[in-house]
């Protein structure tokens, strides 16, 4: 099997776990850490178009999962502040 | 002239940055640069309207390596919308944010959000509109929550996480989608999906776009995807509501709209449609009656919000069932139609109710009969938006609906009538529910306006929605009428 | 339209007269308005040449006013009437205001005032009006103006007999109205001659007559009348026995094609009617008490030979010329007398205390009874003269014996109607006069002299009647009638003074309206019966005076209420909807 | 950390968002490998090479990120800086970590240098090789995150003001550079050719500070204290109460 | 430049009230002398504009608007004979019943919300009229709903909540239906413009089926407003509205804009042969003649005054509806003229009623034993519309019953003279007690509410003219009814065009 169907297929594996864990999850932490592995996954499918045979790997996914990764981060980071306002809340 | 497109973008974004940097001339500059983005989205309206369609391939590179700008004029309305209703939530923003503390936080926010809806109406590009969507998602739950009660703070959270659910998945449709077509341009992927090559691309064509189209109903509130709808809106800041309700979603549901109509055509089926139609009637009842119960005014709203999305999709399966001509573009230019009245009646009502809120201290409808009374600009705001909301003459979603009405009956789909009629009685009575508590025995106020600059612009927005869109449509069949590709 | 001939505008005016006046009765006082009201019409009829039209194509739907022979000789006694029943009016009935409470009784004076000249406007416009929409117009107004002088006094007795006779005059003009639309709409013109009269065919005749019955009290239309006349003011009495009632006959001369066809059961019907109600109401009018209802009863009785005539032409065209001939005396010789009866009893019960003037008052009564008993010489007999060409050509041989016994029961009506002059049956028939005392000054002014001069003058004019227009021949009329019917009243006299009279047990046993007091009775009992099965439920009745004035009676019945909640109605639209449907697919297959 | 969002998920809910979820999961291979063995896309490699001569860089990668879809990273900047905002939106920054002990503070004096150095190199080599703005200020971020957890509390971040201005520098350059070139009449972010290279490595150079203050902000997760000069524990501690009152 | 009058004609006659009317919202609520300017130049200007309209459609001129608003999908406002016979109506009740208006709302509340949806009604109302095709008219409905709502609320009681709630629900409802018809038939044959003679009748037989359905849905919608039985609910319970609401528009503008649509939907969509032929006037006549009986049996046992007048109102209006169900030209015209002749009369009727409510507090008819000594012009005012109502002449209703009973009979429908007969009789036992009360009872020593002492009027002017004018309309509207430019004459035109 070639290493870039392995990538796919392990994305997709990824994502849908990190929609299970995002759905069955009740704490936040939990919640954000399953949306990155979802966020993983598709950066996987990414990596693994990338890769062409023969050829050098594809710029553009590489910049995509670039891009999507500061996303990523920084949906996190406010994700997590509400968590922390939250918690702000009640624990004060 | 395609100057303009990326003056769409840059215009708000540079006003959010010297925002940030700025805080103290927050209010001024923020104004300054909505109003700048209303002239230009004029210019670009101008443009589309002469030439039909404006392109622009941004830093000079051509799709399927660049990223491609297209305004043609579903975008162009869309803008224009979003253009009138930023300027009008601008100037209320201005007095409800009076404390300088809050305003900093709300007017860099604002532009950002802006920025992401016009880059949204532009681009035809299905990476850079997953960039938009997140800076969307984000900038709104962000604004949502600028409130910072609890119930705001959980709610606006939830949104967030949703959108993230949404963004990710969408996401997974244009990564599937690049790695089958090696493109992500509208038009480029349109060509190749037209012709057909293999069976196997139209099935990851197909996928992608239901992985899309599940994201984006999940953004756009598509029922039973709404549950986080009502809270957020419910929740937030006057002006972030009317925001999120009249633009926010709506921009979700245009990039369905685009996929679904446009680049993904050919592989769309009349059963997928009837499964959004079916989804749009259970909104419209669902969200009707659950409006009707609410026992606050902004849910109120956010309810009538999930109803009318509802509308929306109900124009699915009929379109879904028409060949080209004149039944089918009138009936897309309706969907357009719906989307526009829609956004400005829900911002004009929200921040009618924002202002009754902050006049009576709380928005339990039973308890608002007498600040109802005692504020008619803000009433009659109401009763514009109500107006608009339930379909009536003049506003633009009557003839939306009457084109829906009558495009359904083509089609031979009469089901879809029965709940057209039930939604709209169903929003006669929660309107109206509201409505009566505006007439009663309190003394009469001395003035039409109580506080203009808070007033005025929720009754400019309600009256585009029921008054100027029910009449002046022909503008926007124009717009759209010669925009090819949707006929 | 061709230019109409000045003097063709007094038709205009001869209606517009007495409105104007009536305009101007709303707001004064003055008293001698009523009497005013008829003068141009007086001066019209006398005047005017016989065929004076003037078309007036933008008033109503086009009206056609036109003095012709018939309308001519109506007008002019009517008019007469008019003015001497306006004198009466403004000398008798205000010298003592009526009306309880003072302060209200000029309230009530102008009233009556006002309607007086209103129902003469009307009559008079449906005397020259030649159109039907015209007719109908002074028809209606005349009979609702008539109302508010029935009920001048306002005792229960009057609000009583106004409500009946509003209640039938209604619907007798309802039937009117659609006998003449149908008319219209059949001879597809306003002004039909008799041919297209014809041809519009039964029913619309009948709708006609149904409608002109109730003004004539043709039985068993003629419920209002006796009643009427017992209660109204002795004024309106007069004007509504004489010449109001005569317009019924007026529109029995127009609008029946009379002279162009033969229709034999017609006339056999129509004289089956007249005589019928002509019999009944002498019978009835025999036992009755008070004067005013003999003289009603009489009223209905005269107005049953009318008919009876009529009914005789429409069965014997060719002998229209005489037939009309006697049918416009007999109308006037009976307006003339009923009226001078009616006043002359009015002066009779106001003058109580003055011997003289009474015995004065008896004589001219008298002679009037004697008139309308038809006693030889009289304008009575001159218009059963008239009447024999027709009444003997009819084909019905029983016919002679009934006119017979006709003639004599009218007489010995009569000669009760006196009877109870002299000797009134109980008080209870003078409680109209005995509420209103009478002037008991003695000095003798215009306003007392007025009424007697009238009066006097009336009576002179039916005494010439029969000698300005009736061939010398009819002297001897009657005469054997007259003869054995004070025989038979010589009888009864010296019977009742040993105290046997034979009609004592009946006297008084059928009050004045007769089969009305069943009818009231069993509409109350059907009335309480249906109260007694809802108890929960009140009664809505319709007569206002015993509706409830409880604010909690919503007044809104079950059905309604039912009706308004949300799942009847929807289902009651639903289900209508969807059974209209079905029977509207099932019908346009 | 709690999260009361939903009430506990039922089990027969999860048990039939598993099945639901393993159905996905099936469906997606088996799109993707049909499709993968029948007709895979070309991808933009050689479109990519072909037009790396015209986009300033040699980096393939940055190419994309800075030139071709320049406006991705532009957009992508403006989420960040979203994030910011919206972390500051919701209230000042926990007060922080307790002063380093000296073990960590030699550490840190070591380490954030190293970083600084690294940063700048790999903003530098982004232009030829992989590495770049991002890279780089991630680097100068996770001195940042050193220095909070040293126990500055605005993890050696200037006042607020300049904060704000660092946090916009990055996208305004980059926002600047575009209208420059569209009012020099070529279009947003059209470099003329023989610029293209130093006006990349300028948005690259307030990129990589921008991402840096933003990401550090981030970690610092509030609104700067408002005092100007460099805050101390003690004022912290004397916050608390207030806010608590 | 002929061309752009013609057009502009229409529109300037909404915009003269549409205008005002919204600058009225905005006028301060102590400015009455600046309301009250605008609602008279309203009125004003309105009546000159209507009449250049009357002399140029008598003139068989035309005028057209058209305003594209989609493809197949336009506003129209167009100036033909019928039309222009509301038209006129309207705006000269309008312009009598602000002058009341202003004079029965002197001290009380909210009169900016009150004259600004009042003059938002009329302009609804001449929409309605206007409207030159099928949907322009579902338009002005719905707008004339939406706008009459808050008049229906305006006191605020409970009362008149539970109205207008009625009100709404009831007119929402029909309007859903009307806008489902509407729709529908577009779908089938296009934009329905109103065509003298209908434009139905050359359709394939093969859509006939869908076309009684929706006929029937047309009405129904239609019959909510013009209160067909059993769709009248809604009429006697927003009669809390105040005194010249319920005359305008319960009298005219609302009820008469469904009889109005009926007409309408009988003679310009469908074709008065062809809904003949379908058997669809039948269906018409015998729902028209059950509400016209159904409605003045239920007036006869109301004790409210205004109640009964709006059960009155109930009856009447179907004449309207009656007089389009029988096929020929003089029932059509007997029909339409009611259509004036019945808001005159009603409209006096309402006005006197509220003159009573304002004067005397007497809101029962129990209570007006003896009115007519202290109100006696408002009580002749009464009279003459109250016996107009019962078809007596020489009073305008007369007029109306004749034409009505002259085409049933022409058209060979004699039971609807029966349907007449009761109808009247019923009408007399309904209002000829009220008169008898008021000319001939004693009045009571106290009045319920006497608010306006009596000076030299028995009442305010402004509240004594009003019906005392329409009263005399009455009368000449009757009286002359021959006469050029008569409301029968017009109809009589209009049938000549309908009929051609």
């Amino acid at each position: 099997m070639d290493a870039e169907l392995l990538y796919a297929s392990a994305g997709f594996i990824l994502f849908v776990l990190g929609i299970w864990s995002l759905l069955l999850h009740r704490l936040l932490i939990r919640k954000l850490i399953a949306l990155n592995i979802m966020g993983s996954g598709v950066f996987h499918l990414l990596i693994a178009t990338a890769e062409h045979h023969g050829e050098p790997a594809d710029p553009v996914p590489h910049a995509l999962v670039l891009t999507g990764i500061v996303v990523a981060v920084s949906a996190t980071a406010l994700a997590l502040s509400f968590g922390r306002a939250l918690r702000g809340d009640g624990d004060d | 002239m395609t100057d303009s497109l990326v003056l769409a973008l840059v215009v708000p974004l540079a006003g959010a940055l010297l925002v940030t940097a700025l805080p103290a001339h927050a209010a001024r500059i923020g104004l300054f640069s909505v109003m700048l983005n209303t002239l230009n989205i004029a210019l670009l309206t101008l443009g589309v309207w002469q030439h039909d369609e404006l392109q622009l391939a941004l830093g000079d590179w051509a799709p399927p390596l660049g990223i491609g700008f297209v305004a043609d004029g579903l975008s162009a309305a869309m803008l224009a919308m979003t253009a009138l209703v930023s300027l009008a939530i601008s100037v209320y923003a201005g007095d409800y944010f009076r404390d300088p503390a809050r305003a900093r936080h709300f007017w860099p926010l604002w532009l950002l959000l802006l920025t992401s809806l016009n880059g949204l109406f532009l681009a035809a590009d299905l990476f850079n509109l997953y960039v938009n969507l997140e800076l969307l998602g984000l900038s709104a739950a962000a604004l949502g929550a600028l409130g910072g009660q609890r119930t705001a703070l959980e709610a606006n959270l939830r949104y967030l996480l949703v959108g993230l659910l949404g963004s990710m998945t969408y996401l997974l449709g244009v990564a599937l989608i690049y790695s089958g077509f090696s493109t992500l341009d509208f038009a480029q992927l349109a060509a190749q999906l037209a012709r057909g090559d293999a069976a196997a691309s139209g099935l990851l064509g197909a996928t992608a776009l239901g992985l899309m189209v599940m994201g984006l109903a999940l953004k756009a509130a598509l029922f039973p995807l709404h549950f986080w709808l009502p809270p957020a809106h419910g929740s937030a800041p006057a002006p972030v509501s009317a925001a999120l309700s009249a633009l926010v979603v709506k921009a979700a549901f245009y990039l369905i709209l685009r996929l679904w109509l446009e680049v993904f055509a050919p592989l769309t089926t009349q059963g997928a449609a009837n499964l959004l139609g079916l989804l749009g009637a259970g909104a419209v009842l669902w969200g009707s009656w659950q409006a009707l119960r609410a026992e606050r005014l902004k849910l109120l709203a956010a309810y009538s919000t999930v109803a009318q999305l509802g509308y929306l999709f109900l124009f699915f399966p009929i379109l879904q069932g028409l060949p080209a001509g004149e039944t089918r573009s009138n009936l897309f230019a309706a969907v357009t139609l719906m989307a526009l009245a829609h956004g400005f009646a829900k911002s004009g009502l929200f921040l009618a109710a924002g202002f009754v809120q902050q006049q009576a201290g709380h928005d339990r409808i039973a308890e608002l009969g007498t600040t109802l009374q005692q504020l008619p600009a803000t009433t009659l705001t109401l009763a514009l938006a109500g107006t608009a909301l339930i379909g009536l003459p003049p506003s633009g979603s009557f003839v939306a609906k009457w084109l829906l009405l009558g495009g359904a009956m083509a089609n031979g789909q009469w089901w879809w009538v029965l709940v057209l009629l039930a939604g709209t009685l169903l929003a006669v009575a929660y309107v109206f529910r509201l409505m009566t508590r505006a007439f009663g025995l309190e003394p009469t106020p001395r003035h039409f306006f109580t506080q203009a600059r808070a007033e005025g612009p929720a009754l400019l927005l309600a009256a585009m929605a029921t008054g100027v869109l029910g009449v002046a449509t022909a503008p926007l069949w124009h717009l759209l009428g010669t925009s090819g590709g949707l006929g | 339209m061709e230019h109409a001939a000045p003097q063709a505008w007094l038709l205009l005016a001869l209606w517009l007269w007495p409105l104007l006046l009536m305009a101007l009765a709303m707001r004064t006082q003055w008293r001698w308005l009523p009497a005013l009201g008829a003068l141009p019409a007086l001066v019209s009829a006398a005047l005017l040449p016989v065929g004076t039209q003037l078309s007036l194509p933008w008033l109503l739907l086009g009206t056609e006013l036109e003095l012709d022979s018939i309308g001519r000789v109506f007008v002019l006694f009517s008019a007469l009437l008019w003015l001497i029943a306006g004198i009466f009016v403004a000398t008798l009935m205000y010298r003592e205001p009526i009306g309880s409470p003072s302060g209200s009784n000029h309230f009530a004076q102008r009233r009556f005032n006002a309607l007086f000249l209103l129902a003469m406007s009307g009559q008079f416009w449906a005397l020259v009006g030649v159109d039907l929409v015209s007719f109908y117009v002074g028809f209606a107004i005349m009979g609702l103006a008539a109302y508010g002088l029935i009920l001048a006094y306002g005792d229960p007795a009057a609000r009583r007999a106004g409500r009946l006779y509003l209640a039938l005059t209604v619907a007798g003009e309802v039937a009117l109205f659609a006998g003449l639309v149908s008319l219209a709409a059949h001879s597809g013109t306003l002004t039909p001659d008799p041919s297209l009269l014809a041809a519009a065919g039964g029913p619309s005749l009948a709708l006609i007559l149904l409608g002109l019955g109730v003004k004539a009290a043709i039985v068993p239309l003629h419920l209002w009348l006796p009643v009427t006349y017992t209660a109204a003011p002795i004024p309106a009495t007069a004007v509504l026995s004489s010449a109001m009632i005569k317009v019924a006959v007026l529109g029995w001369l127009r609008w029946l094609p009379l002279g162009a066809v033969t229709w034999p059961h017609w006339a056999l019907a129509l004289s089956i009617i007249g005589l019928l109600s002509a019999f009944y109401a002498l019978l009835i009018g025999l036992i009755q008490r008070d004067p005013k209802a003999v003289l009603a009863y009489s009223s209905i009785s005269k107005m049953g030979f009318l008919l009876l005539l009529t009914g005789l032409m429409l069965g014997q065209p060719d002998l229209l010329g005489a037939g009309i001939t006697a049918m416009l005396f007999y109308a006037t010789h009976h307006a003339l007398t009923k009226a001078g009866l009616f006043l002359g009893l009015g002066l009779y019960e106001q003058n109580t205390h003055q011997r003289r003037t009474q015995q004065l008052l008896l004589a001219g009564l008298i002679f009037l009874a004697l008139a309308l008993a038809a006693a030889p010489l009289t304008s009575g007999a001159a218009a059963k003269y008239l009447s024999k060409p027709l009444l003997q050509a009819a084909p019905w041989h029983w016919l002679s014996p009934l006119l017979w016994l006709m003639t004599l029961t009218t007489i010995l009506l009569m000669a009760r109607f006196l009877w109870l002059l002299r000797f009134p049956a109980s008080k209870a028939g003078w409680e109209g006069t005995a509420a209103h005392p009478t002037e008991s000054s003695a000095h003798f002014e215009l306003n007392l002299l007025a009424p007697f001069l009238a009066w006097g003058l009336l009576l002179a004019l039916i005494a010439a009647l029969p000698w300005l227009f009736a061939p010398a021949s009819f002297w001897p009329t009657n005469s054997a009638n007259l003869l054995l019917a004070l025989a038979l009243c010589a009888l009864v006299l010296i019977l009742s003074k040993r105290g046997r009279n034979p009609l004592a047990t009946l006297i008084g046993r059928i009050a004045p309206g007769d089969i009305l007091g069943p009818l009231e009775r069993s509409a109350q009992r059907l009335r309480t019966q249906a109260g007694r099965f809802q108890p929960g439920q009140r009664s809505t009745r319709s007569t206002e005076s015993t509706r409830s004035t409880d604010p909690t009676s919503a007044s809104e019945t079950a059905l309604e209420l039912k009706l308004r909640g949300w799942p009847v109605a929807g289902a009651l639209w639903l289900g209508l909807g969807m059974l209209l449907l079905l029977l509207l697919l099932a019908g346009a297959r | 950390m709690r999260n009361s969002l939903e009430p506990k998920p039922q089990r027969s809910a999860a048990l039939l968002v598993v099945v639901l979820l393993i159905l996905l999961a099936g469906l997606l291979q088996w799109v993707y490998f049909t499709h993968a063995a029948t007709a895979p896309g070309a991808g933009l490699t050689a479109l990519a090479q072909a037009e790396l001569p015209r986009s300033g860089v040699t980096n393939p990668v940055t190419a994309v990120l800075l030139n071709y879809r320049a406006l991705d990273t532009l957009l992508e900047l403006s989420v960040l800086l979203t994030a910011m905002l919206g972390i500051w939106s919701l209230g000042p920054a926990t007060p922080g970590y307790q002063q380093a002990g000296a073990v960590f503070a030699g550490l840190a004096a070591w380490v954030v240098p190293l970083l600084i150095l690294s940063g700048g190199y790999l903003l530098w080599i982004g232009a030829k090789a992989p590495g770049g703005a991002f890279q780089a200020g991630a680097l100068l971020a996770a001195a940042g995150v050193i220095q909070r957890l040293g126990g500055d509390p605005r993890a050696s971040l200037p006042n607020e003001s300049a904060q704000r201005w660092l946090a916009i520098a990055g996208i305004g350059i980059f926002a600047l550079v575009g209208l420059a070139t569209l009012v020099a009449g070529r279009g947003f972010l059209d470099y003329p050719l023989a610029w293209a290279g130093w006006l990349i490595l300028l948005i690259e150079t307030f990129a990589t500070l921008t991402i840096a203050t933003l990401l550090t902000a981030a970690y610092v997760g509030g609104q700067p204290p408002p005092s100007q000069t460099t805050a101390t524990p003690g004022m912290h501690r004397m916050q608390a109460p207030d806010r608590k009152a | 430049m002929m061309e752009t009058l013609d057009s502009l004609l229409p529109v300037a006659i909404l915009l003269s009230s549409l205008l005002p009317g919204l600058a009225i919202f905005m006028v301060a609520e102590d400015s009455h002398w600046l309301r009250g300017l605008l609602n008279m130049t309203g009125a004003l200007v309105k009546l000159v504009l209507v009449g250049m309209l009357v002399w140029g459609v008598y003139h068989d001129h035309s005028y057209d608007a058209e305003l594209v608003l989609a493809p197949g999908l336009s506003l129209v406002l167009q100036a033909d004979a019928l039309s222009v016979l509301f038209v006129t109506l309207s705006s000269v009740l309008w312009l009598v019943t602000t002058v009341y208006a202003i004079g029965y709302l002197e001290h009380s509340p909210n009169r900016s919300r009150f004259f600004g949806f009042f003059s938002l009604c009329v302009t609804a109302t001449i929409g309605i009229a206007l409207a030159g095709n099928l949907f322009t008219f579902v338009v002005f409905y719905e707008i004339l709903t939406l706008a009459t709502y808050p008049l229906v609320s305006h006191r605020g009681t409970p009362d008149a909540t539970a109205g207008a709630r009625a009100y709404l629900a009831y007119t929402m409802t029909g309007g859903a239906v009307l806008m489902i018809g509407a729709v529908w038939l577009q779908t089938l044959i296009g934009p329905v413009d109103f065509t003298q003679g209908g434009l139905l009748a050359e359709q394939p037989e093969a859509l006939h089926g869908q076309f009684i359905i929706i006929f029937v849905l047309l009405l129904a919608g239609l019959g909510v407003k013009a209160a067909l039985v059993p769709l009248h609910g809604w009429l006697p319970r927003s009669m809390v509205a105040p005194a010249p609401v319920s005359a305008l528009l319960h009298a005219v503008a609302v009820v008469k804009a469904g009889a109005f649509g009926i007409v309408r939907l009988v003679y310009d969509i469908y074709g008065v042969e062809f809904a003949h032929a379908l058997g669809l006037l039948t269906l018409l006549g015998v729902l028209a003649s059950v509400t016209i009986l159904y409605g003045s049996i239920m007036a006869l046992s109301q004790d409210g005054l205004k109640k009964r007048l709006a059960y009155s109102t109930v009856s009447q209006v179907s004449y309207i509806a009656l007089g389009a169900s029988i096929f020929g030209p003089v029932a059509t015209i007997g029909g339409m003229v009611h259509l004036v002749h019945q808001g005159i009369m009603k409209i006096t009727l309402f006005l006197c009623a509220g003159n009573y409510a304002e004067t005397l507090g007497v809101h029962k008819v129990s209570e007006m034993d003896g009115i007519g000594r202290r109100m006696p012009w408002t009580t002749l005012a009464f009279s003459v519309g109250a016996l107009g109502m019962i078809g007596i002449p020489p009073i305008a209703g007369f007029i109306s019953k004749w034409y009505l009973g002259l085409g049933a009979i022409k058209a060979d429908m004699p039971w609807v003279l029966l349907v007449l007969g009761a109808s009247t009789l019923l009408n007399a036992a309904y209002f000829l007690p009220i008169l008898f009360r008021a000319w001939f009872r004693e009045p009571p020593p106290h009045w319920p509410h006497e608010d306006i002492p009596r000076r030299r009027l028995e009442t305010h002017a402004t509240l004594l003219w009003p019906p005392l004018i329409t009263a005399a309309l009455c009368l000449l509207a009757g009286l002359f009814a021959a006469a050029p430019f008569s409301p029968l004459e017009w109809t009589t035109l209009i049938a000549r065009r309908e009929y051609p």
